[in-house]
Protein backbone atom coordinates (compact mmCIF):
# COMPACT_ATOMS: atom_id res chain seq x y z
CA UNK A 1 0.00 0.00 0.00
CA UNK A 2 0.97 3.75 -0.66
CA UNK A 3 0.01 6.48 1.44
CA UNK A 4 -1.18 10.08 0.00
CA UNK A 5 -1.54 12.93 1.62
CA UNK A 6 -2.90 16.59 0.25
CA UNK A 7 -2.21 19.33 2.33
CA UNK A 8 -3.48 22.87 1.89
CA UNK A 9 -5.99 23.75 -0.93
CA UNK A 10 -5.62 20.30 -2.69
CA UNK A 11 -6.92 18.59 0.66
CA UNK A 12 -10.35 20.38 -0.69
CA UNK A 13 -10.06 18.61 -3.89
CA UNK A 14 -8.71 14.87 -2.48
CA UNK A 15 -9.57 14.90 0.91
CA UNK A 16 -6.78 14.82 3.34
CA UNK A 17 -5.29 10.79 2.76
CA UNK A 18 -5.97 8.45 0.45
CA UNK A 19 -4.39 4.74 0.17
CA UNK A 20 -3.38 3.01 -2.81
CA UNK A 21 -2.49 -0.56 -3.61
CA UNK A 22 1.09 -0.55 -5.10
CA UNK A 23 2.09 1.93 -7.98
CA UNK A 24 6.02 1.83 -9.60
CA UNK A 25 6.55 5.66 -9.35
CA UNK A 26 5.71 8.69 -8.83
CA UNK A 27 5.01 9.88 -12.60
CA UNK A 28 2.80 7.47 -12.55
CA UNK A 29 0.67 8.23 -9.12
CA UNK A 30 0.20 11.43 -10.20
CA UNK A 31 -1.02 10.05 -13.38
CA UNK A 32 -3.25 8.21 -11.41
CA UNK A 33 -4.54 10.72 -9.60
CA UNK A 34 -5.13 13.30 -11.63
CA UNK A 35 -7.53 10.91 -13.71
CA UNK A 36 -9.33 10.56 -10.17
CA UNK A 37 -8.96 13.89 -9.25
CA UNK A 38 -8.99 16.28 -12.43
CA UNK A 39 -9.00 19.38 -10.06
CA UNK A 40 -5.29 18.67 -9.57
CA UNK A 41 -4.19 19.52 -12.68
CA UNK A 42 -4.61 23.21 -12.36
CA UNK A 43 -2.58 23.15 -9.21
CA UNK A 44 0.65 23.82 -8.28
CA UNK A 45 2.58 21.78 -5.83
CA UNK A 46 5.69 19.90 -5.08
CA UNK A 47 5.81 16.10 -4.12
CA UNK A 48 7.52 14.45 -1.04
CA UNK A 49 8.24 10.84 -0.58
CA UNK A 50 8.96 9.67 2.84
CA UNK A 51 9.41 13.34 4.02
CA UNK A 52 11.63 14.22 0.95
CA UNK A 53 10.89 16.44 -1.65
CA UNK A 54 11.60 15.24 -4.77
CA UNK A 55 12.22 16.68 -7.78
CA UNK A 56 12.41 13.67 -10.94
CA UNK A 57 10.80 10.85 -11.43
CA UNK A 58 10.36 9.02 -8.03
CA UNK A 59 10.36 4.90 -7.73
CA UNK A 60 8.07 4.05 -4.84
CA UNK A 61 8.47 1.28 -2.39
CA UNK A 62 5.56 -0.52 -0.52
CA UNK A 63 4.38 1.16 2.82
CA UNK A 64 5.65 4.53 1.49
CA UNK A 65 3.82 7.78 2.13
CA UNK A 66 3.87 10.15 -0.78
CA UNK A 67 2.72 13.96 -0.07
CA UNK A 68 1.45 16.84 -2.21
CA UNK A 69 1.83 20.04 -0.93
CA UNK A 70 0.93 23.27 -2.34
CA UNK A 71 3.07 26.85 -1.80
CA UNK A 72 3.67 26.91 1.76
CA UNK A 73 2.40 30.06 2.93
CA UNK A 74 2.85 30.12 7.16
CA UNK A 75 3.57 32.86 9.14
CA UNK B 1 28.04 11.59 30.21
CA UNK B 2 26.50 13.79 33.01
CA UNK B 3 22.54 14.45 33.23
CA UNK B 4 22.40 17.93 31.19
CA UNK B 5 24.64 16.27 28.59
CA UNK B 6 22.43 13.56 27.77
CA UNK B 7 19.55 16.02 27.91
CA UNK B 8 21.63 17.69 24.99
CA UNK B 9 22.08 14.92 23.35
CA UNK B 10 18.53 13.81 23.24
CA UNK B 11 17.44 17.58 22.22
CA UNK B 12 19.45 17.94 19.19
CA UNK B 13 18.26 14.34 17.98
CA UNK B 14 14.60 15.04 18.65
CA UNK B 15 12.69 18.06 16.70
CA UNK B 16 11.15 20.60 19.10
CA UNK B 17 7.84 21.08 18.93
CA UNK B 18 7.07 24.23 17.59
CA UNK B 19 3.65 24.34 17.04
CA UNK B 20 0.57 25.59 19.23
CA UNK B 21 -3.27 25.75 19.31
CA UNK B 22 -4.56 28.91 18.50
CA UNK B 23 -3.06 32.84 19.11
CA UNK B 24 0.14 33.15 20.29
CA UNK B 25 -0.28 35.40 23.74
CA UNK B 26 1.29 38.26 24.51
CA UNK B 27 1.82 37.23 28.18
CA UNK B 28 3.37 34.33 26.41
CA UNK B 29 6.13 36.05 24.62
CA UNK B 30 6.86 38.05 28.00
CA UNK B 31 7.24 35.13 29.37
CA UNK B 32 9.69 33.95 27.14
CA UNK B 33 11.71 37.10 27.52
CA UNK B 34 11.45 37.13 31.43
CA UNK B 35 13.20 33.77 31.19
CA UNK B 36 15.98 35.09 29.71
CA UNK B 37 17.27 37.12 32.42
CA UNK B 38 19.50 34.72 34.41
CA UNK B 39 20.99 34.31 31.19
CA UNK B 40 23.69 37.33 31.95
CA UNK B 41 25.58 36.75 28.66
CA UNK B 42 22.63 37.88 26.89
CA UNK B 43 23.59 41.91 25.55
CA UNK B 44 20.46 41.75 22.32
CA UNK B 45 17.46 39.90 22.06
CA UNK B 46 15.74 40.13 18.36
CA UNK B 47 11.77 38.86 18.31
CA UNK B 48 9.62 38.72 15.21
CA UNK B 49 6.22 38.53 15.24
CA UNK B 50 3.42 37.67 12.25
CA UNK B 51 0.08 39.21 13.38
CA UNK B 52 -3.47 38.49 10.62
CA UNK B 53 -4.30 40.92 8.68
CA UNK B 54 -7.96 41.86 8.35
CA UNK B 55 -6.94 42.38 4.50
CA UNK B 56 -9.27 43.27 2.09
CA UNK B 57 -9.79 41.34 -0.46
CA UNK B 58 -12.62 41.92 -3.26
CA UNK B 59 -14.25 43.61 -0.67
CA UNK B 60 -14.49 40.86 1.43
CA UNK B 61 -12.29 41.18 4.30
CA UNK B 62 -10.08 38.55 6.25
CA UNK B 63 -11.80 37.55 9.86
CA UNK B 64 -9.16 35.21 10.66
CA UNK B 65 -6.39 32.79 8.86
CA UNK B 66 -6.89 28.80 9.89
CA UNK B 67 -3.62 26.68 9.81
CA UNK B 68 -2.44 23.33 9.35
CA UNK B 69 0.61 21.74 8.36
CA UNK B 70 2.45 18.38 7.56
CA UNK B 71 3.65 18.11 11.33
CA UNK B 72 6.28 16.01 11.01
CA UNK B 73 8.10 17.26 7.77
CA UNK B 74 7.89 20.71 9.58
CA UNK B 75 9.76 19.93 12.68
CA UNK B 76 12.28 18.07 10.98
CA UNK B 77 12.86 20.79 8.19
CA UNK B 78 12.57 23.34 11.03
CA UNK B 79 15.59 21.37 12.85
CA UNK B 80 17.67 21.58 10.41
CA UNK B 81 17.09 25.30 9.42
CA UNK B 82 17.95 25.64 13.69
CA UNK B 83 21.10 23.93 13.43
CA UNK B 84 21.94 25.89 10.57
CA UNK B 85 21.13 28.65 12.12
CA UNK B 86 23.30 27.81 15.28
CA UNK B 87 26.34 27.15 12.98
CA UNK B 88 26.35 30.31 11.21
CA UNK B 89 25.47 32.77 13.92
CA UNK B 90 27.34 33.44 17.26
CA UNK B 91 23.53 32.39 19.20
CA UNK B 92 22.48 32.41 22.51
CA UNK B 93 19.72 30.43 22.41
CA UNK B 94 16.62 31.08 19.52
CA UNK B 95 13.03 29.83 20.05
CA UNK B 96 10.01 29.81 17.18
CA UNK B 97 6.43 29.13 17.79
CA UNK B 98 3.85 29.18 15.23
CA UNK B 99 0.26 28.98 15.50
CA UNK B 100 -1.92 25.91 13.95
CA UNK B 101 -5.51 26.16 13.89
CA UNK B 102 -7.71 29.76 14.05
CA UNK B 103 -5.68 32.84 14.57
CA UNK B 104 -8.17 35.97 14.01
CA UNK B 105 -7.27 39.35 12.50
CA UNK B 106 -5.15 41.25 14.97
CA UNK B 107 -3.57 38.11 16.80
CA UNK B 108 0.20 36.68 16.97
CA UNK B 109 0.46 33.84 14.79
CA UNK B 110 4.39 33.66 14.23
CA UNK B 111 6.85 34.19 17.35
CA UNK B 112 10.44 34.10 16.28
CA UNK B 113 12.99 34.44 18.99
CA UNK B 114 16.71 34.89 18.91
CA UNK B 115 19.25 36.10 21.72
CA UNK B 116 23.13 36.89 21.69
CA UNK B 117 25.86 38.40 23.63
CA UNK B 118 26.18 41.08 20.45
CA UNK B 119 23.21 42.48 18.63
CA UNK B 120 24.23 41.74 14.98
CA UNK B 121 23.87 37.80 15.37
CA UNK B 122 20.31 37.90 16.93
CA UNK B 123 19.30 40.16 14.61
CA UNK B 124 20.25 38.08 11.50
CA UNK B 125 19.83 35.31 12.85
CA UNK B 126 15.80 36.31 13.52
CA UNK B 127 16.23 37.79 10.40
CA UNK B 128 17.35 34.11 8.53
CA UNK B 129 14.87 32.54 10.59
CA UNK B 130 11.47 34.33 9.70
CA UNK B 131 13.00 34.16 5.98
CA UNK B 132 13.44 29.86 6.00
CA UNK B 133 10.23 29.46 7.77
CA UNK B 134 7.85 31.69 6.03
CA UNK B 135 9.74 29.86 2.60
CA UNK B 136 10.65 26.31 3.97
CA UNK B 137 7.86 24.78 6.27
CA UNK B 138 5.66 23.10 5.05
CA UNK B 139 2.59 25.29 6.33
CA UNK B 140 -0.52 26.56 4.69
CA UNK B 141 -2.74 29.58 5.59
CA UNK B 142 -6.46 29.50 4.86
CA UNK B 143 -8.52 33.31 4.63
CA UNK B 144 -11.44 32.75 6.19
CA UNK B 145 -13.60 36.16 5.28
CA UNK B 146 -16.40 37.34 7.53
CA UNK B 147 -19.28 35.95 5.25
CA UNK B 148 -17.47 32.14 5.80
CA UNK B 149 -15.78 31.96 2.49
CA UNK B 150 -12.26 31.42 2.34
CA UNK B 151 -9.30 31.47 -0.12
CA UNK B 152 -5.73 30.49 0.69
CA UNK B 153 -3.24 32.39 1.29
CA UNK B 154 -0.25 33.60 -1.07
CA UNK B 155 3.22 34.51 0.96
CA UNK B 156 4.91 37.30 -1.01
CA UNK C 1 -9.10 70.61 12.32
CA UNK C 2 -10.39 68.20 13.62
CA UNK C 3 -9.62 66.73 17.58
CA UNK C 4 -7.44 63.60 15.70
CA UNK C 5 -6.06 66.00 13.96
CA UNK C 6 -4.86 68.50 16.15
CA UNK C 7 -3.45 66.13 18.40
CA UNK C 8 -1.30 64.94 15.79
CA UNK C 9 0.29 68.02 14.46
CA UNK C 10 1.01 68.32 18.49
CA UNK C 11 2.88 65.13 18.45
CA UNK C 12 5.24 65.68 15.52
CA UNK C 13 5.94 68.97 17.25
CA UNK C 14 6.67 67.78 20.68
CA UNK C 15 9.41 64.87 20.84
CA UNK C 16 7.78 62.27 22.88
CA UNK C 17 9.47 61.26 25.89
CA UNK C 18 11.56 57.62 25.10
CA UNK C 19 13.09 57.48 28.97
CA UNK C 20 11.63 55.28 31.52
CA UNK C 21 13.64 55.29 35.03
CA UNK C 22 15.28 51.86 35.72
CA UNK C 23 14.95 48.76 33.85
CA UNK C 24 12.09 48.02 31.20
CA UNK C 25 9.12 45.45 32.28
CA UNK C 26 8.41 42.26 30.43
CA UNK C 27 5.26 42.58 31.42
CA UNK C 28 5.42 46.33 29.69
CA UNK C 29 6.31 44.77 26.60
CA UNK C 30 3.41 42.17 26.45
CA UNK C 31 0.84 45.23 26.96
CA UNK C 32 2.93 47.13 24.57
CA UNK C 33 1.95 44.22 21.75
CA UNK C 34 -1.03 43.31 22.99
CA UNK C 35 -2.22 47.19 22.56
CA UNK C 36 -1.55 46.64 18.64
CA UNK C 37 -4.24 44.05 18.27
CA UNK C 38 -6.70 46.60 17.40
CA UNK C 39 -4.45 47.68 14.24
CA UNK C 40 -5.20 45.48 12.03
CA UNK C 41 -3.58 46.05 9.21
CA UNK C 42 -0.10 45.18 10.29
CA UNK C 43 1.33 42.11 9.13
CA UNK C 44 4.80 41.68 11.09
CA UNK C 45 6.61 43.82 14.19
CA UNK C 46 10.09 43.97 14.69
CA UNK C 47 11.28 44.08 18.83
CA UNK C 48 15.03 44.14 19.75
CA UNK C 49 15.75 44.22 23.26
CA UNK C 50 18.63 45.39 24.76
CA UNK C 51 19.78 43.46 28.09
CA UNK C 52 22.28 44.87 30.60
CA UNK C 53 25.60 41.53 30.33
CA UNK C 54 27.13 40.78 33.56
CA UNK C 55 30.77 41.02 31.40
CA UNK C 56 34.12 40.15 33.40
CA UNK C 57 36.51 43.04 33.02
CA UNK C 58 39.79 42.06 34.51
CA UNK C 59 38.30 39.54 36.94
CA UNK C 60 35.31 42.22 38.32
CA UNK C 61 31.91 41.11 36.90
CA UNK C 62 29.65 44.19 35.99
CA UNK C 63 26.20 43.94 38.24
CA UNK C 64 24.32 46.85 37.03
CA UNK C 65 24.82 49.48 34.13
CA UNK C 66 23.71 52.85 35.18
CA UNK C 67 22.91 55.51 32.74
CA UNK C 68 22.55 59.13 32.16
CA UNK C 69 21.46 61.12 29.78
CA UNK C 70 21.36 65.08 28.20
CA UNK C 71 17.63 64.92 27.98
CA UNK C 72 16.13 67.32 25.98
CA UNK C 73 19.39 67.15 23.18
CA UNK C 74 18.83 62.93 23.07
CA UNK C 75 15.56 63.57 22.82
CA UNK C 76 15.45 66.17 19.86
CA UNK C 77 17.63 63.88 18.15
CA UNK C 78 15.65 60.93 18.30
CA UNK C 79 12.23 63.14 17.22
CA UNK C 80 14.78 63.81 13.98
CA UNK C 81 15.61 59.72 13.92
CA UNK C 82 11.82 58.91 13.91
CA UNK C 83 10.64 61.33 11.54
CA UNK C 84 13.05 60.02 9.08
CA UNK C 85 12.62 56.59 9.52
CA UNK C 86 8.78 56.72 9.03
CA UNK C 87 10.10 58.96 5.94
CA UNK C 88 12.06 55.95 4.16
CA UNK C 89 10.03 52.70 5.21
CA UNK C 90 6.37 52.38 5.12
CA UNK C 91 5.86 51.72 8.77
CA UNK C 92 2.55 51.72 10.98
CA UNK C 93 3.96 52.60 14.14
CA UNK C 94 7.37 52.91 16.20
CA UNK C 95 8.14 52.87 19.73
CA UNK C 96 11.29 53.38 21.92
CA UNK C 97 12.15 53.11 25.30
CA UNK C 98 15.37 53.35 27.15
CA UNK C 99 16.04 53.03 30.40
CA UNK C 100 17.48 55.76 32.86
CA UNK C 101 19.50 55.13 36.43
CA UNK C 102 20.90 51.72 37.55
CA UNK C 103 19.42 48.30 35.66
CA UNK C 104 20.93 44.85 36.85
CA UNK C 105 22.62 42.37 34.69
CA UNK C 106 19.82 40.37 33.57
CA UNK C 107 17.55 42.79 32.71
CA UNK C 108 16.57 45.32 29.87
CA UNK C 109 17.64 48.73 29.02
CA UNK C 110 16.15 49.34 25.48
CA UNK C 111 13.02 48.41 23.52
CA UNK C 112 12.58 49.00 20.08
CA UNK C 113 9.43 48.20 18.34
CA UNK C 114 8.35 48.70 14.95
CA UNK C 115 5.15 47.31 12.90
CA UNK C 116 4.35 47.96 9.37
CA UNK C 117 1.66 45.72 6.99
CA UNK C 118 4.56 43.62 5.35
CA UNK C 119 7.32 42.42 7.47
CA UNK C 120 10.49 44.03 5.59
CA UNK C 121 9.95 47.52 6.79
CA UNK C 122 9.19 46.79 10.80
CA UNK C 123 12.53 44.90 10.20
CA UNK C 124 14.56 47.20 8.28
CA UNK C 125 13.21 50.44 10.34
CA UNK C 126 13.94 48.45 13.39
CA UNK C 127 17.51 47.64 12.76
CA UNK C 128 18.46 51.33 11.50
CA UNK C 129 16.59 52.40 14.83
CA UNK C 130 18.80 50.23 17.26
CA UNK C 131 21.85 51.12 14.92
CA UNK C 132 20.72 54.78 15.03
CA UNK C 133 19.98 54.95 18.98
CA UNK C 134 23.47 53.22 20.10
CA UNK C 135 25.23 56.04 17.48
CA UNK C 136 23.39 59.25 18.17
CA UNK C 137 21.91 59.55 21.31
CA UNK C 138 23.51 61.35 24.34
CA UNK C 139 23.43 58.50 26.78
CA UNK C 140 25.91 57.08 28.68
CA UNK C 141 26.30 53.69 30.73
CA UNK C 142 28.11 53.33 33.29
CA UNK C 143 29.06 50.16 34.28
CA UNK C 144 28.53 49.08 38.46
CA UNK C 145 30.71 45.95 38.98
CA UNK C 146 29.72 44.15 41.88
CA UNK C 147 32.83 45.50 44.08
CA UNK C 148 31.27 49.17 43.71
CA UNK C 149 34.02 49.86 41.26
CA UNK C 150 33.29 51.23 37.78
CA UNK C 151 33.94 51.95 34.33
CA UNK C 152 32.45 53.60 31.38
CA UNK C 153 31.07 51.67 29.07
CA UNK C 154 31.69 51.63 25.26
CA UNK C 155 29.93 50.44 22.64
CA UNK C 156 31.20 48.70 19.79
CA UNK D 1 26.60 83.84 31.71
CA UNK D 2 27.70 80.58 29.83
CA UNK D 3 26.11 77.55 31.11
CA UNK D 4 28.75 74.71 30.60
CA UNK D 5 27.13 70.76 30.76
CA UNK D 6 29.74 68.05 31.66
CA UNK D 7 28.37 64.40 30.68
CA UNK D 8 29.29 60.83 31.36
CA UNK D 9 33.20 60.22 32.81
CA UNK D 10 33.56 64.16 31.81
CA UNK D 11 31.19 64.87 34.63
CA UNK D 12 33.34 62.75 36.96
CA UNK D 13 35.91 65.37 36.34
CA UNK D 14 34.48 68.30 36.16
CA UNK D 15 30.97 67.93 37.62
CA UNK D 16 27.84 68.62 36.15
CA UNK D 17 27.50 72.15 35.32
CA UNK D 18 28.99 75.08 35.89
CA UNK D 19 28.90 78.49 34.88
CA UNK D 20 31.29 81.33 33.48
CA UNK D 21 31.32 84.82 33.04
CA UNK D 22 30.99 85.80 28.96
CA UNK D 23 34.08 83.77 26.46
CA UNK D 24 33.83 84.49 23.34
CA UNK D 25 34.48 81.40 21.75
CA UNK D 26 34.03 77.69 22.37
CA UNK D 27 38.09 77.52 21.23
CA UNK D 28 38.67 80.71 24.52
CA UNK D 29 36.30 78.32 26.41
CA UNK D 30 38.00 74.93 25.84
CA UNK D 31 40.81 76.54 26.90
CA UNK D 32 39.73 77.90 30.07
CA UNK D 33 38.23 74.40 31.40
CA UNK D 34 41.66 72.70 30.59
CA UNK D 35 43.14 74.85 32.26
CA UNK D 36 40.98 74.25 35.54
CA UNK D 37 40.49 70.68 34.93
CA UNK D 38 43.69 69.13 33.34
CA UNK D 39 42.09 65.53 33.26
CA UNK D 40 39.69 66.74 30.12
CA UNK D 41 42.75 67.14 28.36
CA UNK D 42 43.03 62.81 27.99
CA UNK D 43 39.16 62.76 27.32
CA UNK D 44 37.51 62.59 23.85
CA UNK D 45 34.58 64.51 23.41
CA UNK D 46 32.16 66.56 21.33
CA UNK D 47 31.09 70.18 21.97
CA UNK D 48 27.19 71.11 21.47
CA UNK D 49 26.52 74.62 21.66
CA UNK D 50 22.53 75.34 22.79
CA UNK D 51 21.93 71.39 21.71
CA UNK D 52 23.95 71.96 18.32
CA UNK D 53 26.58 69.92 18.16
CA UNK D 54 30.04 71.88 16.61
CA UNK D 55 33.06 70.88 14.48
CA UNK D 56 34.81 74.26 14.33
CA UNK D 57 35.86 76.61 16.24
CA UNK D 58 32.34 78.47 17.27
CA UNK D 59 31.03 81.99 18.51
CA UNK D 60 29.39 82.31 21.91
CA UNK D 61 26.44 84.43 23.06
CA UNK D 62 25.18 85.42 26.25
CA UNK D 63 22.88 82.56 28.35
CA UNK D 64 24.14 79.97 25.95
CA UNK D 65 24.01 76.76 26.70
CA UNK D 66 27.68 74.63 26.21
CA UNK D 67 27.67 70.95 26.49
CA UNK D 68 30.85 68.70 26.90
CA UNK D 69 29.76 65.02 25.41
CA UNK D 70 32.20 61.82 25.89
CA UNK D 71 31.55 59.62 23.42
CA UNK D 72 27.92 57.65 23.57
CA UNK D 73 26.91 54.33 25.04
CA UNK D 74 23.43 54.17 25.21
CA UNK D 75 21.64 50.59 24.68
Amino acid sequence: MITVLFFGKLAEIAGAKTELPHVASTDELLQQLRTSFPLLAAEKFIVAVDKKTITENTLLTDNCTVALLPPFSGG
Amino acid sequence: MDAATKTNRVMERKPKNIFVQGAIAPAFIADSIAKHSSKTTIGGHNIFLGQVRADLIDEKKVAAIEYTTYEELALEKMHVIRQEIFAKYELTCMHVHHSLGTVAAGEICLFVFTSSAHRRAAIDACNEAVERIKTELPVWGKELFEDASHQWKVNQ
